[in-house]
């Protein structure tokens, strides 16, 4: 097989469309900002984003317009409070409405189980008693064909079709190895038409082997792999940075008004031509200041069977 | 102005202490930042030193050596004793009814516990967009004991809800939880002003304490409708000194959440 | 907590009882033979035995009369042939008849997986056209509530009493660490009220601690810890040691005949006390011979965030 | 003895051979053990290099440094590039339609490719117990190609079928696999006898070519139905002296499978 490294940019020119469904997923760890930033430079449009805790990045991206629908079960600047600019399109329509179609986290989550199944829907006990169902069409009921007659809520599967992950390190062929918190990463990429990985670093395949157990994606369900150091800023990659939590109180002025938005967005994103810009930018200090210090795993032994 | 400045200890300080002594002997914990983050920490240093934290966003076992900025933070994970994907955590864990107690809170709680985390106003256009479910319409439903934190206002303790995001009680004991689910839901609701349960009948709060210096008046204000009360209403303990260190010291020494 | 670490005889005394419905599981990697034959020592009866696919150990404890009814969706010496003692009961009542309730592979994992998430029925696109539902009333089908209307197969949960999960490291608290074949090792855990962990080691929590994502069973749903190496002998512990093949092999001859099944449980369970004697009757050469050469996973970094 | 033993190669050789052709531009390959293990090895090393070797126990990109015993043999994990939990192989992989083609076998087969591997006689009491399903019933659904390789008897390919474990095609064109199946059923049957293929319109299983030395007398003395034959009835290409150099020397030199 050929190698499917390429850049951000030609990953986002050939496999995002306007009016995809795109989930950049990642809870709280692994979260790629740099697609974001890159969808939002090549000014997509019509996006149906999806993501069980869009914050900030989607912030940026709903704000910057290049989505007219969100997908989610929490939304907001985890730890510091709202998202400014998508509440602006929420509540005020400004500058345009954006639909909205809302879980719970296990709802979101087996949404992409079901997805990356292959199933038409997913039972879950949830949404009893709750008005959320009363807003989602799309959640419903079944009763349990056994004897103890159960009623559960039932999810549809979420079928991206563009899921961006981000990991540690993946090779030429796009497997990829994750540490640390999981989130949905898994699911949401095989729930995909088409999968991004973004990586820390591009190893060898000999790396990878040594450790197969580490492999959460596989190759074979992955289009493109981007090799981009700190793509996740000013979410954090565990063991290679840490979250960068100035960024996200800064964030909760920056969006505020719209004028302070956009004016981020010009100096940050739609200035700069890739995301080397922007740690360029930013100043090599900074990113020194989010390392922190080595915290090893410790080895394995799996046997040499010849 | 705080109502308890002339006691020596803040309203966090004393909403942490009494949430706290709410976790004796429980085990496995569901534990979100912030306050709950604080309380838990206490807790297990106090009431609870076999109180298992269980983070949300798959951590179990931590041992953070650092304040976590979130139910994220990297520093949950190192040194942690698993990390698990988020199905398996709401499937496995909480959905299999593994998680003893678990904390809830939001912007507006009726007197039967149900929580609004949604939206103020009209779904459709709100006047307040707010976060939303994430975990906690899971967590009001199979968690074995829900604590509910929250400072107390006319505004968030409400006769009607905007929103019903996670179940509390229905007020009504035939139907009342009747399917299957592991929780038994809202068990107490610790504010700024007092301590809550909720009757085993009717599942309706009830002021159990007040906080010392506050009155049944204080109290009367701060809510949407005439809350049921205990007849043998009691005095919330004030933190101890050695609450109080842990909590100055050890806990939270910027005082982020205990301001 | 104190510690859960016992031995294999009062872990099987206390927590297997007549009656049970049991899982031995693991998919050729990881079965804990100790743990069978110390069922067949304590003479357990009327016990329900579950797994994906019945091998030699279950060859060995139906024929010595532990099990009435057997939950299974593959039967056989892999790589070798049949379960003669298994299919004397099925095929002959000899002894005595064998109820039996059979899946396909998916199905069972599925049972095990609607057991752990405690959910009341899972779906699955499969049993199509096929007997096995004619033959099992457990397996039936549901249609999507959704616009598609699929019709899928559903299988209900399995929640064993016991679960025997067999994995190279645990702590005291039975966080249990496995690298290799997960076969279905940690739903069945997770769908049991009772777990025994076997391991080849027992290791310090700060082994655990440095690799969380290692582990495949936490602590908090395991009962028992036991430390036993080679438990899984003739199957095979990733790193620790290769599958014995020779004996699978030898197996069918022994199995064949009642007679020589037998002697062979009266010479290697029923006068042995412990694994401990098993090990050292099959003596240390041979122990040896199953080692492989080391094959190390490398480290990865997961950062000090302090 | 073998009906071909004078022609320099074994029956299973030419089975190994001709099946191996049958992979060619293949990608992503469930593998059994023995036979399919062999016939995958060879495709990888003529007519399909991109073959990806997926196994039923949950290994990717497999680099055995022996002959695997079983398909859970340890050298399939170590040098592997994933190893996956058996719920998210059937799962995210074989229900999901990742898997182009697969291998199954059984103890009797019908002329529409259904499949037989639990029982011989009746199913309450049966005359012989065979392993069952296992994964064939699902990957005969799923995989988008199925492929069987069988040596063939008139007790193995029979009218009807003792027990359909694995559905073949249903002989029905309205009704078959016309339930969001990813599959398109068994598209090949190679024996030690020749080869067939399945008709478009009627399912039905149909001889394409006869083994060198073998003829259409021998094929129908050997099964339990008077078998379709294609009108352009070939010969199958003998294996090639490559071919029998790799399967001699590299994949199976101790012949443990292709005597």
């Amino acid at each position: 097989m050929g190698s499917k490294v390429t850049t951000m940019r030609e990953a986002v020119a050939e496999l995002v469309r306007d009016g995809d469904t795109v989930a950049i997923e990642g809870f709280t760890h692994l979260i790629c900002f740099a697609a974001g930033h890159e969808i939002i430079r090549q000014r997509r449009r019509d996006l149906t984003l999806a993501r069980m805790t869009p914050d900030v990045i989607y912030d940026q991206m709903i704000g910057a317009g290049v989505a007219r629908k969100l997908i989610f079960s929490w939304l907001g600047n985890p730890g510091v409070g709202s998202l400014h600019a998508v509440r602006r399109r929420i509540e005020d329509h400004d500058p345009e409405p954006l639909e909205i179609e809302e879980y719970s986290h296990f709802g979101m989550v087996c949404r992409y189980v079901a997805g990356a199944s292959n199933l038409p829907f997913f039972p879950i006990r949830s949404y009893y008693e709750s008005d959320i169902p009363n807003v989602n069409p799309n959640i419903r009921t079944m009763v349990s064909p056994y004897e103890d007659a159960t009623e559960v809520a039932v999810v549809p599967p979420l079928r991206p079709d563009v899921t961006v992950v981000a990991c540690q390190r993946a090779t030429q062929d796009g497997d990829a190895q994750i540490w640390g918190l999981l989130g949905c990463q898994k699911e949401a990429a095989f729930a995909a038409e088409r999968v991004i990985v973004v990586c820390e670093e591009v190893v060898e395949g000999s790396v990878v082997r040594r450790d197969p157990n580490r492999t959460i994606i596989p190759g074979v369900v992955v289009d493109a792999v981007v090799e981009q150091p700190f793509s996740c800023h000013p979410s954090f990659a565990q063991g290679y940075y840490d979250r960068d939590n100035a960024f996200y109180l800064k964030w909760d002025q920056i969006a505020r008004e719209p004028e302070t938005f956009e004016a981020w967005l010009k100096e940050w994103v739609y200035d700069l031509e890739t995301h080397a810009d922007y740690l360029e930018k930013m100043g090599a200090d900074h990113w020194e200041s989010l390392k922190p210090e080595p915290a090893m795993s410790g080895e394995v032994d799996y046997g040499r069977y010849a | 102005m705080s109502v308890a400045a002339d006691l020596g200890y803040s309203k966090n300080e004393i909403m942490i202490a009494a949430s706290a002594r709410g976790l004796a002997g429980a085990k496995n914990c569901f534990v979100g930042v912030g306050l709950p983050n604080i309380v838990c920490n206490l807790a297990q240093r106090t009431v609870a030193p076999d109180l298992q934290l269980v983070y949300e966003s798959g951590v179990f076992g931590a041992r953070p050596e650092r304040l976590p900025l979130s139910i994220g933070d990297p520093t949950l994970v190192s040194g942690s004793t698993a990390v698990t994907s988020m199905f398996e955590l709401f499937a496995y864990y909480l959905q299999a009814g593994l998680i003893d107690v678990a904390f809830l809170g939001g912007a507006q709680i009726d007197r039967f516990g149900n929580l609004n985390t949604t939206v103020i106003g009209d779904y459709a256009k709100p006047k307040v967009r707010l976060p939303g479910s994430g975990g906690a319409c899971e967590i009001a439903i199979h968690a074995r004991q829900i604590l509910v934190i929250m400072r107390q206002a006319p505004r968030s303790f409400v006769e009607k809800l905007h929103f019903r995001t996670s179940p509390g009680h229905s007020g009504d004991p035939e139907h009342d939880r009747a399917r299957g689910w592991w929780g038994s839901g809202p068990t107490s609701v610790v504010t700024d002003l007092g301590t809550y349960g909720f009757d085993e009948a009717t599942g309706e709060m009830t002021l159990l304490t007040l906080h010392p210096g506050v009155t049944l008046d204080q109290v009367r204000e701060s809510m949407g409708w005439d809350p049921r009360v205990s007849p043998d209403l009691g005095q919330t303990p004030a933190p101890t000194q050695d609450e109080l260190r842990l909590i100055r010291d050890e806990l939270d020494p910027d005082g982020t959440y205990t301001k």
